[in-house]
Parts: C-alpha cells; sequence; structure tokens
C-alpha cells in the first residue's frame, strides 16, 4: 500500500525542518537537498489535474512563471543568508517552496507544451552550469554564512546535478519504445 | 616550412578536386562498378594507415616542450591593450629562449616573426595563465612580436620588437 | 523521386531563403569591404572595420546556421509532420536576434568578434560600452534558443517515428543485424544526429553566454578565461559544424533526382553518421592547439580526431557521390546540381588545409594566419553556401527546363572561378605568415589583399546572379 | 487572453518582487546589500570600548571630530587578514601623505579577544608597521563582541578545518564619519575608494 502523497509531504516538510540545523550548515545540503525536498513537497500535495480547466492557467504558463520567479527569488545569495538571520525568512521559505514552486510546476508542467518542456529541460542544464562555473570560479565570498571551499563544493555540486539530469533526461531517448514507434521504420515508397 | 604546407596542402586539393572532375566528366555514362564497396573499404584502410603515421611522426616530440638541457635564456613577456611588455631588448643567439607569456587584461597571441616576417613560433597569452613557449634563434637580426588573438579595436598595432645577437651578452 | 509521405512547409522555407539570400549577399559585401580595405585600396577607420568584421562573423555564421536547419526543416517535413507554427516562432525569436546583434555592432559600436572571447567584451578599452556587449550576447541567446526549439520539435517527431535516438540514427544497421530496407532514409539519420550534437552545443553555449552576461554586469563573478574559452570553441565549432552536416542533406534529397537513384542509409553511411556525432562533439580542442596551458591529451585528441572527422566525409559522402556519379545513366547538369555537387566537393577540398593545420606542429606557425579564413572559407563559400545556393535553385526549378541556361552558367563560372581564386589568396597569405583579423596590412601583403578583393566580386556578382534568378523563380512559380 | 493576461501579471509581479529584491538590480548577495544600506542610510554606530595593543582603553568610534576606518581581523589568521594588514599599512601611508593624518583614527580590530591578548595584537602590529599613532590594533571585550559585529554587519564564521583557516568573514573597510555614521563600506585593497569615502566623510 502506498501512503497519500499529502501525508508523504507532511514527512517531508517535518524532516526538512526536524533537521534544518544540519541540513543548512551545509550549503551543498541546504540548496541541493533542503530546498528541492521543500518543493517536492508542493508537488505531493498537487492532485492530479489540479486546474486542468483554467483559461487562466492555459498552456500552463502562468503557472511555471509563478515557479520561475520563485526559483529566481531562491537563487540570490542574499536570500539563502538572510535565511539563516531571519526566521522570518526561514519561515518564507519553509512556505514559499511548497506553493510558490512545488505546487505552481506541477499545475504548469501538467499542462505544458512537449516543446516548452524540452526547452525549459535544457534552460535547466544550462542554468545550472551557469552557477556552476560562477560558484567554482568566483573569487570572492558569495554567502556571508558559508565558507569559499564550501562554495566551491556547491559549484561542483550544481555541475554533477546538470550532467545527471542531461542523463536522466536523454537516456530514456534512446530506449526504443515499441508502441511509440507507430510509423514504419522504412524509406518512404519510392518511385 | 609554411611553404611545404601549402605545397602539399595544394597537391591534396587537387587531388580530390582531380577525383570530382574526373567523376563529373564521366557523369551519365552509366559505368558498372562492382568493387565500389571493397575500394571504399581499402580507402578508409589507407586513410587510417596514413592517419596513425601521420600523428606518431608529428608527436613523437611534443611541439610545445619547453624541456632544456644545457644554457637557456628566460624572457617575460606581458600583453595588454594594445602593446607588448618585454623585458629584455636583446636575446642571444644558439641557445633556447624560453617565453614565459602573461596577459594583463584579455586574452592576446603572442607570435614572433624573424626579419622576412616570416612566423616563427607562437602562443597563446591568456588571462591568469602563463603559457611558456620555446624558441631557439639561429640568426641574429630584429625580430618582432606581433598579436595573434583578436584583442580589441587596436589589435593590429601590437607589435613590438627584440633583437637577436651574436655575442652571449645576455646569457644566464 | 522521392515521395513524400508528409508536405514539407515550402512557403515558409522559401520565404526564408530568400532573407537568407539578401544577407548572404549584404556580408559578403562586408567581407569584400574588409580585403579592399586590407589591400589600401579603401580607407575606413579601424574601429569600424572590426565592427564589420564581427558582423560578417556572426552573420555568416547565423546565416550558414539558419540555411542549413531550413534545408533539414524541409526535408525532415517529407518524413515527419512538423509544425508550422514552430518555424515561424524560430525565424521570429532568430530575427529578433539579428536585430540585437546588429544594433550591438553598428549602434553600440561593439566589436568583440563573433567569438566573444572571454573577457573582451567586458573590456573594450573604451570602444563600447558593456550595454552593447550585453546586447551582443543576449542576441546570441535569442538565436540559441530559436534553434533549439526547432531541434526540439525534430527530436521529438523523429523518436517519435522511429522509436528511439538510436532508431532514428540507424543503429540497428549499424551495429546491429538491422536490415538496409528497414533503416530510416539519410535525412533522418542526418537530421537526428545534427539535432543531437547542436542541442549540446546550444545548451553549452547558453552556459557561457549566460556567465558572461552575468560577469558584464557584476565583474565580481568572474570566470575562467580557459574555461571559457573551451565551451566557446565547443559551441562556435559545434554550430558551424551542424550548419554543414544539415545541409548536405540537401544532396542526400535532391541530386537522386538527377542521379536516377535514392540516396541509400547503407551500413558505411548509418556508422559514419554516428562517428560524425562522436567526432563533431570531441574536435572542438584543435582550435585551442596553441593553449599551452590545456591538458596534452586534450590537445592530441583535436589532432586526431580532427584528422578522423575527414574520413566519414571523403571515404563515405564524397565516395558515394563520385561512384552514384559514375554509375549514373541520367545525370544532367543545371544549376542546383552543379551548385550541390560543387558544395560537396568544396566542402571536400576544404577539409585538406582544415586536417593540415589540425596539427600541433603545423598550428604553431599557421594558427590565427590568414590560412585559418582560408580553409573554413573554401568549405563554407563553396561548400555550405554553395550548397545552400543549389537547394534554391531547385526549389524554384522550372521541371520543364533541364540544362544551364546562359544566366546559370555565368554565374556559376564566375562564383566558381571568384571563390577559388579568393580562398586560393588566404591560403598563400596564410602560409606568407599574414595574421588574420588585422585591421591594416603592410604594402608587402598588398597583392593578395587586391587580388581577392577582385574575387569577392566576382564572387559577389555570382551570387548576385543567384538571388535574382531565385527571386525571380519565385515570382514565375507563383504566377505559374 | 486570459491566459496571456495572467502571464503577463505574473511577469510583471515577478519583475517587481525581482527588482526589490536586488535593491534594483545592485546586491545580489549579502554583502553588496550591506554596502548599499550603509551608503544609503548611514545608520548611527553606538559606541564601544576597545583595548589597544599598547593595553590603554580607547572608545570606537573615537574622539568626536575625528573620522575612522575599521577593519576586522585576528592575529592567528594565516591569509587573508595578513594581506590585510599589509593593505591597512599602505592606507595608513596614503591618510598621511594626504595629510589627513591628525583627523582620522585607524583600528584594525580582532573578533578573537579570547585569543588576542594585548602580546598578540602587539606583535600583528609590529609585523605590519603600526605604531599605535595613526592605525592601532585593539580588541573588544568578549561580552561586546556579538554587538560589535552586529553594528558592524560582519559575519565570523568558524573555517574550514583542513586548509588551516580558522575563521572566514566579509573583510572590509568601514568608514566612519565624524558624526559616529557608518557611510561606507570598500573592500581592503580599494585605496581609492576608501580615501574617497573619507574625503567625503571629512567635507
Amino acid at each position: 500500500m502506498k501512503p497519500p502523497s499529502y501525508l508523504v509531504a507532511i514527512l517531508v516538510v517535518g524532516f526538512c525542518f526536524a533537521l534544518r540545523i544540519p541540513l543548512e550548515a551545509d550549503p551543498v545540503s541546504h540548496i541541493l537537498v533542503q530546498l528541492p525536498l521543500l518543493a517536492w513537497s508542493g508537488v505531493l500535495i498537487t492532485p492530479n489535474g489540479t486546474g486542468r480547466r483554467s483559461e487562466w492557467n492555459r498552456g500552463g504558463v502562468a503557472t511555471l512563471l509563478v515557479a520561475f520567479f520563485t526559483i529566481i527569488f531562491w537563487m540570490l545569495p542574499r536570500s539563502i543568508d538572510a535565511v539563516l538571520s531571519s526566521p522570518t525568512m526561514e519561515l518564507a521559505k519553509f512556505i514559499t517552496l511548497p506553493f510558490g514552486v512545488g505546487a505552481p510546476l506541477a499545475i504548469g508542467w501538467a499542462r505544458a507544451h512537449p516543446l516548452l518542456r524540452g526547452i525549459i529541460k535544457a534552460e535547466v542544464v544550462s542554468m545550472l552550469g551557469v552557477l556552476a562555473f560562477l560558484y567554482i570560479h568566483a573569487p570572492v565570498r558569495i554567502c556571508n554564512a558559508y565558507l569559499v571551499s564550501d562554495q566551491h563544493r556547491l559549484g561542483y555540486g550544481f555541475l554533477f546535478l546538470a550532467l545527471g539530469l542531461s542523463v536522466f533526461w536523454i537516456a530514456p531517448l534512446f530506449i526504443v519504445h515499441t508502441k511509440r514507434a507507430v510509423m514504419p521504420t522504412k524509406t518512404p515508397a519510392t518511385a | 616550412m609554411q611553404m611545404t604546407v601549402l605545397a602539399i596542402a595544394l597537391f591534396l586539393m587537387a587531388l580530390i578536386a582531380y577525383f570530382f572532375i574526373a567523376a563529373i566528366w564521366a557523369s551519365g555514362a552509366g559505368q558498372t562498378m562492382k568493387n565500389a564497396e571493397r575500394t571504399r573499404s581499402r580507402f578508409i584502410l589507407v586513410l587510417l594507415a596514413v592517419g596513425a603515421v601521420v600523428t606518431i611522426v608529428s608527436l613523437k616530440s611534443w611541439p610545445h616542450s619547453v624541456a632544456v638541457t644545457g644554457p637557456s635564456t628566460t624572457v617575460n613577456v606581458t600583453g595588454l591593450q594594445w602593446a607588448w611588455d618585454i623585458d629584455t631588448e636583446e636575446v642571444p643567439i644558439g641557445h633556447p629562449i624560453i617565453f614565459n607569456t602573461h596577459a594583463a587584461d584579455v586574452t592576446h597571441g603572442f607570435g614572433v616573426t624573424d626579419p622576412d616576417g616570416r612566423l616563427l613560433v607562437q602562443t597563446q597569452v591568456m588571462p591568469g595563465y602563463v603559457n611558456q613557449v620555446k624558441y631557439t634563434f639561429d640568426r641574429p637580426g630584429t625580430y618582432k612580436v606581433i598579436c595573434l588573438e583578436y584583442c580589441g579595436a587596436a589589435h593590429h598595432d601590437m607589435i613590438s620588437e627584440f633583437k637577436v645577437v651574436a655575442q652571449s651578452g645576455a646569457e644566464q | 523521386m522521392i515521395k513524400a509521405k508528409h508536405q514539407p512547409q515550402e512557403a515558409a522555407v522559401k520565404f526564408t531563403m530568400l532573407l537568407a539570400g539578401v544577407v548572404l549577399l549584404l556580408m559578403m559585401v562586408f567581407g569584400f569591404i574588409m580585403r579592399a580595405a586590407q589591400g589600401g585600396m579603401i580607407e575606413i577607420d579601424q574601429a569600424l572595420f572590426y565592427q564589420i568584421m564581427t558582423a560578417h562573423g556572426a552573420g555568416m555564421v547565423g546565416t550558414a546556421g539558419l540555411t542549413g536547419i531550413s534545408i533539414l526543416w524541409y526535408f525532415t517535413g517529407r518524413y515527419v509532420p512538423l509544425l508550422a507554427g514552430v518555424f515561424w516562432t524560430f525565424l521570429g525569436l532568430f530575427l529578433t536576434g539579428v536585430v540585437l546583434i546588429l544594433g550591438s555592432i553598428f549602434i553600440g559600436g561593439y566589436a568583440g568578434a563573433w567569438t566573444f572571447l572571454f573577457p573582451l567584451p567586458a573590456m573594450s578599452g573604451g570602444f563600447w560600452s558593456n550595454e552593447a556587449a550585453a546586447t551582443f550576447l543576449l542576441g546570441y541567446i535569442f538565436i540559441g534558443v530559436a534553434f533549439l526549439l526547432l531541434h526540439l520539435e525534430i527530436a521529438r517527431k523523429l523518436i517519435a517515428a522511429y522509436g528511439s535516438i538510436g532508431g532514428a540514427l540507424a543503429w540497428p544497421l549499424a551495429f546491429g543485424n538491422g536490415r538496409a530496407e528497414n533503416a530510416p532514409p539519410p535525412t533522418v539519420v542526418a537530421a537526428m544526429a545534427s539535432t543531437l550534437f547542436n542541442v549540446m552545443g546550444i545548451v553549452v553555449g547558453a552556459t557561457v553566454l549566460v556567465s558572461s552576461l552575468v560577469n558584464l554586469m557584476i565583474p565580481d563573478f568572474a570566470v575562467n578565461a580557459l574555461l571559457a574559452k573551451n565551451m566557446i570553441f565547443f559551441f562556435g565549432h559545434v554550430f558551424i559544424n551542424a550548419s554543414i552536416y544539415m545541409a548536405v542533406i540537401a544532396v542526400y534529397e535532391i541530386l537522386p533526382e538527377y542521379l536516377g537513384k535514392p540516396w541509400k542509409t547503407t551500413r558505411p553511411f548509418a556508422i559514419a553518421w554516428t562517428m560524425v556525432f562522436l567526432f563533431v562533439l570531441a574536435v572542438y580542442p584543435h582550435h585551442l592547439l596553441q593553449d599551452v596551458a590545456m591538458p596534452a591529451w586534450a590537445l592530441i585528441m583535436g589532432q586526431v580526431v580532427s584528422y578522423l572527422s575527414g574520413i566519414p566525409l571523403l571515404a563515405v559522402t564524397a565516395f558515394s557521390l563520385l561512384v552514384y556519379l559514375r554509375q549514373s545513366r541520367v545525370m544532367y547538369w543545371d544549376l542546383a546540381s552543379a551548385l550541390l555537387v560543387l558544395g560537396v566537393a568544396g566542402w571536400s577540398i576544404g577539409s585538406a588545409p582544415a586536417i593540415i593545420d589540425g596539427m600541433i606542429a603545423v598550428n604553431k606557425v599557421m594558427h590565427n594566419t590568414q590560412w585559418v579564413p582560408g580553409h573554413f572559407h573554401i568549405y563554407l563559400l563553396l561548400g555550405e553556401v554553395a550548397i545552400t545556393f543549389g537547394f534554391m535553385a531547385w526549389l524554384v526549378k522550372d521541371p520543364r527546363e533541364k540544362g544551364l541556361n546562359i544566366l546559370d552558367l555565368a554565374g556559376f563560372a564566375v562564383y566558381l572561378l571568384g571563390g577559388v581564386g579568393f580562398t586560393l589568396m588566404f591560403l598563400i597569405s596564410g602560409a606568407l605568415s599574414v595574421p588574420r583579423r588585422w585591421a591594416v596590412h603592410v604594402p608587402e601583403w598588398f597583392l593578395q589583399d587586391r587580388l581577392a578583393t577582385g574575387f569577392a566580386l566576382l564572387v559577389i556578382l555570382g551570387a548576385l546572379l543567384f538571388v535574382v534568378s531565385y527571386a525571380q523563380g519565385l515570382r514565375k512559380k507563383r504566377t505559374r | 487572453m486570459k491566459a496571456f493576461l495572467a502571464s503577463l501579471a505574473v511577469l510583471i509581479a515577478g519583475s517587481v518582487l525581482f527588482f526589490k529584491a536586488t535593491d534594483g538590480l545592485q546586491a545580489l548577495t549579502a554583502e553588496g546589500a550591506r554596502r548599499l544600506a550603509v551608503q544609503r542610510e548611514a545608520p548611527m554606530v553606538s559606541s564601544f570600548m576597545l583595548e589597544t595593543m599598547k593595553g590603554s582603553a580607547e572608545p570606537l568610534p573615537g574622539a568626536p571630530g575625528k573620522a575612522v576606518m575599521v577593519e576586522f581581523i585576528y592575529t592567528t589568521c594565516p591569509t587573508i587578514c595578513q594581506s590585510a594588514g599589509g593593505d591597512m599599512a599602505r592606507l595608513r601611508d596614503l591618510v598621511i601623505a594626504e595629510g589627513l593624518g591628525d583627523r582620522v583614527r585607524l583600528f584594525s580590530v580582532s573578533f578573537d579577544p579570547d585569543v588576542d591578548d594585548v602580546s598578540h595584537l602587539a606583535r600583528y602590529g609590529e609585523l605590519h608597521h603600526a605604531d599605535g599613532e595613526v592605525w592601532t590594533i585593539a580588541r573588544p571585550t568578549v561580552n561586546d563582541l556579538p554587538a560589535l559585529l552586529k553594528a558592524f554587519g560582519v559575519v565570523v564564521i568558524k573555517g574550514d578545518p583542513d586548509t588551516f583557516g580558522g575563521y572566514e568573514h566579509n573583510t572590509a573597510i568601514h568608514v566612519i564619519s565624524p558624526t559616529g555614521q557608518l557611510s561606507s563600506i570598500v573592500d581592503t585593497d580599494d585605496f581609492d575608494g576608501a580615501l574617497e569615502a573619507l574625503k567625503r566623510t571629512l567635507s
């Protein structure tokens, strides 16, 4: 029996909250573990088909943009620093990641055109590359709360994530889907 | 070196052109070519064999090596928009000169030409790196340092000189 | 010859090719101006020279990409249904990018070359602002997204139709016990391979473009110059190669109509394209052979793969074409078939000086001399662009006419003569140690510069004839 | 149409949020925000009593009418504080050369008062030629330390033990006006910026 997904979501958020001190002590676990988990909890609490008919969200564009801007906000180094010095920001993080990233992403993704999905995937890989590039080579400390060496590790974390996601997204395309191969794999009739 | 390279390139280009012209000439004649696939396989094998030989011969001694035995002279060169700053005006003939090249701003290309304007050696010069290149001069005269990587609006003006002299004055 | 399963989007592609033809002419005029200035025949401000150089580079690479992908789109459209809206969106994004790039160059004064080598865009020595450089990079990003969009549409339709990436690359035939009759057509194989590597190139390109943009805005976020260079050349190399590999699809699709025999996906063909895919990704260090800070293995790989890249081209595409030509009973020559065969010949011939320059020892005295524009002008001007003009001629071909009329013949002859002379002057200058990308030349180099200027004029004349006859053909076809 | 309007609304709201969150695209990092805020608001700094390398007590900010330049260090630092010490010496020389020696007080303040006793401070001063005249090395009391760091917005964290880094912190020079306002924060090697900020507060 699978537990209901909202229960998993509560467990995930609870885990992130209970272990927030050790998780946030290291930027790698903070940014690459805690933040994605919180966003994932938002995906879990979104029932399939939410807002499927809304005219306001045709193509999922509006909700994807909500997720985009929320992610951008949490990508700012100063937002991450603020979390560590202000309980209000910590609270904001626990609210906006599930409801501002996870849920809108789930709603928008379901309705997004395959091409839009493809573009987003490609851009995600690119942007993780950018972050890796900048964090590995930044000569200044980007976050006051973290060490320069942590910053470098985070940079490599972004790099591995980018590579991992590329493989994860591309590899299935090499697997032959016999059901999908409806068209004859033959050259069209030659005259 | 350069003229040999030009000759070889022109020969190969002419050879490929000949095969095309010959085929164009023969087009429409309906030749029967039973052995085409065998010829193709042989052609690939020949290309691979030639490639292996060329690779080994051309890389047998590493072209970028700056290792020296015996006396040598080190020259520090800094490229900046748009000038070369060279710490030596004269270098001796007959033993290896090692150029340590730095870039102060953007990427430049350090190239040395002989008194006849022939390019002898080059290396890229990048910010954050010291790129080393070695050359042994065998002829005295005034040599030029030119920029071989586009570096902005006065790229072509980035020319300096140094002298190669017969007496071993600057020796270390 | 090949009966289309689907109807390609003819109007969109025809419009794009007209646009591309006009831009090609303009870029050729830019090239002519640069050669004339180098030859001391006209005098232009050096800042303007480098702006023109930047526009010529970015414009030619962009147009090669545009024409390449238009050819790919057109012929892939015969095998899978492609969304027309995607192409128009592509064109809109592409043209937005072009406007940004032209604005950054001719209004903002940006002249950091099409290679935007870090940190040159941010350090102009006072010749252009960071905003101009940022606009230029932003223009590239627009164009990158545009290409990404088209490639994704092509990739998903090909994967849907042929089951997987491997299916579309004819892997069962190449590496398994698949039969040639069941293999996808050459167009599909080429489209899949070039889509794959171009997407990778664009993703890496976007990374280095955005990093450079961030660096322009916030200089504290420094970028490692060597890593940036690796990424830029990976992106640039893949992109310009993709344009040629995409354009050659026109040869696979059009020449069979003349040869009276389809271009088949054979086992060597299928293996060759998978090799091409790997080589295109692995060969880019041959642009960095003078970066002694690079690990030696990377440079060796650059030299070796640079040589190996010639094999699929010479032994498969060129070799097959020569065999097909000799075997054909019905081959005839008109502007389209002549230019397409010229394209393969130019591409093959250009590979010789390219491979030679790809040797570290030779590169040490040839790199960034005019040898470099020499070799790539051969396989662009006499390769990719020739194929493009051939494709254009075929698009408006009148089926009632067979053969070359006098204008076609004149156009072809001056284009060929001009192209050969023009590129030879580059090669000779390169052998005489004339650096590339110099606004001002010394009088000793004037002879080749001036001859090249004359040859450039011939090329422009030939191209002008092609474009005019294409435009006329479009009109005639409409009224017919 | 509805979808377009919704997307546009999100786009505008998101851009405004981003603009606000970065102080108008000017500060992406907390350090950038700190410097920007100081420049805009010039907050008053409450007074702290320090113990100098000579063992005497001295208030920070100091005597009225004098500007103050402060940097934070710890004397056992193997890397960045040592170069910051050299930078501070050079800044002192520049200040004197500009004829501002009697109108400004330079402090290198240790944030590690447990370890940095007077003898440590004196040794650091000697190493970098600080004679206590214009520039002195000093430490706060252990009790004052948190408030002092908070007043300046300095974050000190334990360094990576593997690389011998005792602490890491946002190194900078803080310029305090004669009226006791924190008016500017610049990099320790940005001498022009520091001098300019100093002259601004003195004028």
